[in-house]
């Protein structure tokens, strides 16, 4: 096992790890902290397994795709931390509606 | 072994040890004033004594300078920093420890 | 001087871990924050250590990155979450 | 070499765990602060990782971006979150709701670990040398205009994506806009540190930028990375109370934050006009060009940043905007 595989393995721990936070945790903060690490795991998959190119320089195509990922990243993190907001100065709550308590 | 890698080595080993000193006082000391001393020191002194470590392995005067810019830019850093949190701990009138 | 270069990166990360404790503990939330520059400063070491250890110039640019920048999230942490957090009361 | 291989293996494995531990905190403790720094942390070892992995480029951005962006964001929102409950602990404790009954509480775990062990089967089960798309990437590079490979693929081969890329930036903008307003007063009085701080690294910070944005062309950098930078020194001229005048933030503001996808959809129609392709750049100007794209790609993404940080569409206190 290289140290790319290693690091690819970090990864998939990592996206779980994010996933299972996604899911259960009800606070939108939570949630948003759960995507980037998401978004970092995915990242991090796809640039360990771009090293595995054997004492030749890495392929560049997925380090330019992580790259842009970054950056839209935060900026998509900075736009889901405005709703946030805007939902909790409309409700009083961070957290999404819960269907079953809102319909009856 | 040259007298240059010698010398290089025990900056280096020195600057860690003051790296090893910064995080034991983050741990052990009693408040935030006294945490932010022994930050400042792993900073200030422990990177610096890095710096002049690698410094002598640069092999060029173009990368002694960017060290040393680098150095700076901690030290303005770690420096206002310090100064920021600790009177904002003072007026949020977290109290200073007294033995 | 690699095997020495190399160890020493893998000492300040050992002492990043350590440093984390504090994070965890706290009390205050300055404490913690305290604790991120350290990991910075830190990280500025480790990069320059390695930076000499593979031979790869570009990383002393992310050391200089990091060097930059160092202060905006302490600011950020001061300024807003600290003084704002006061004085948006009145508002 | 034996004693350097174990060390190296040390290095990925602390720094694996220690990537796992953070992410595994930050998501599970109650309160949200010290989730926020933690998480800060997790960025500052991601760069460490992208340094192992040879992809120093990616560092670069991850740097500029996590140490200077994030964690700001982060804080600025927690702070308008709850702006009473901010005591000298600054804990905002958020419960982790728990879902009833054990069977739901174990249901995900399970899935999520069956999850893991497929997507780790596959990826043991890959190859372990490829050469993927390096050998077209290494074979076009001398028409590409630059001798950075990353930047090749980002402004020349993939160009469209990048176009895009530039687009999603704005559209992201204009979501955090079209949800009101931000008063343009000032903050408080910064103090003599902050200022002069800001004073200091603002003119450094910029010429940092230009920096990564020149050596972008043939080493790790590129427009990604120095817009990064200029962003954060936008972020860290906010916070220390300074606002443009009301009269730049009106179409100056605008026209800056549309100059990289213009220029790209400009350059893009000349091309079609002269070449009858869009975006495919003749080899002698082709340098020059990305130079051109790479400039006007840095001050948008630079401002664009800088104003997610904002948070709002900038008006005076008349409320014209």
């Amino acid at each position: 096992m290289s140290a790319s595989f290693l690091y690819a393995l970090v990864g998939i721990g990592l996206f779980s790890l994010s996933l299972y936070g996604l899911i259960v945790h009800a606070h939108l903060l939570r949630k948003i902290l759960a995507l980037n690490v998401m978004g970092s795991s995915i990242f991090l998959v796809l640039v360990a397994l771009a090293k595995r190119t054997n004492e030749a320089p890495p392929d560049a195509v997925p380090h330019a795709m992580v790259i842009t990922g970054i950056v839209v990243a935060v900026s998509a993190t900075a736009l889901a931390l405005t709703l946030m907001l805007k939902l909790t100065a409309e409700t009083g709550r961070a957290e999404l509606p819960d269907d079953q308590r809102e319909s009856h | 072994m040259m007298l240059v890698d010698v010398l290089c080595a025990v900056l280096l080993i020195a600057g860690a040890v003051f790296f090893l000193a910064g995080t034991l006082g983050l741990l052990r000391f009693p408040d935030v004033y006294t945490r932010l001393h022994a930050l400042t020191k792993a900073d200030n002194v422990g990177l610096g004594l890095m710096m002049a470590g690698l410094a002598l392995q640069a092999g060029s005067w173009a990368v002694v300078g960017k060290l040393l810019l680098i150095w700076l830019l901690v030290l303005l850093a770690g420096a206002s920093v310090a100064h920021l949190v600790a009177s904002g701990a003072l007026k949020r009138g977290i109290r200073l420890w007294k033995r | 001087m690699q095997t020495l270069y190399l160890a020493l990166a893998v000492f300040l990360l050992l002492n990043l871990g350590a440093g984390m404790w504090r994070v965890l503990r706290g009390p205050s939330a300055a404490d913690r924050m305290l604790a991120a520059q350290l990991f910075g400063t830190t990280a500025v070491a480790i990069l320059l250590l390695l930076a000499q250890a593979h031979g790869n110039a570009a990383l002393r640019d992310v050391a200089l990155l990091f060097a930059l920048l160092a202060a905006v999230t302490a600011v950020a942490f001061v300024r807003r979450a600290w003084e704002q957090g006061a004085s948006d009361d009145a508002g | 070499m034996e004693a350097l291989t174990l060390l190296a293996w040390m290095f990925d494995g602390l720094l694996g765990l220690g990537l796992l531990w953070l992410a595994w905190r930050a998501l599970t403790c109650p309160d949200l602060f010290r989730a926020i720094v933690l998480f800060i942390a997790f960025g500052l070892l991601m760069a460490l990782a992208w340094v192992r992995l040879d992809a120093p480029d990616v560092a670069l951005a991850e740097a500029a971006i996590g140490a200077g962006l994030t964690g700001a964001l982060l804080m600025a929102a927690l702070a308008k979150l709850h702006p009473t409950e901010t005591n000298d602990n600054l804990s905002v404790q958020a419960e982790i709701s728990r879902p009833k009954g054990r069977l739901l509480q174990w249901l995900p775990v399970v899935a999520l670990l069956l999850v893991s062990a497929g997507l780790g089967y596959v990826v043991l089960s890959l190859p372990p040398y490829v050469t993927g798309l390096s050998a077209e990437v290494a074979a076009n590079l001398k028409t590409s205009g630059v001798d950075n490979p990353v930047t090749a693929v980002l402004l020349n081969f993939r160009g469209y994506d990048t176009l895009l890329e530039m687009v999603v930036l704005l559209l992201a903008l204009l979501g955090v806009w079209s949800l009101g307003g931000t008063e343009l007063h000032r903050d408080t009085a910064p103090g003599i540190v902050l200022d002069t701080l800001a004073r200091v690294l603002v003119p450094l910070l910029i010429l940092v930028a230009a920096y990564l944005l020149w050596v972008g062309g043939h080493a790790p950098g590129g427009a990604f990375q120095a817009g990064a930078v200029l962003g954060a020194a936008g972020v860290l001229l906010l916070l220390a109370g300074w606002r443009p005048r009301v009269g730049l933030m009106a179409w100056p503001l605008r026209l800056m934050l549309v100059a990289g996808p213009g220029a790209f959809v400009i350059i893009a129609a000349l091309l079609y006009m002269i070449e009858g392709q869009l975006l495919e750049f003749p080899t002698a100007q082709a340098g020059i060009l990305i130079l051109v794209l790479e400039t006007a790609a840095t001050v948008s993404i630079g401002l664009t940043l800088a104003a997610l940080f904002l948070g709002g569409r900038p008006r005076n206190d008349k409320g014209l905007t």
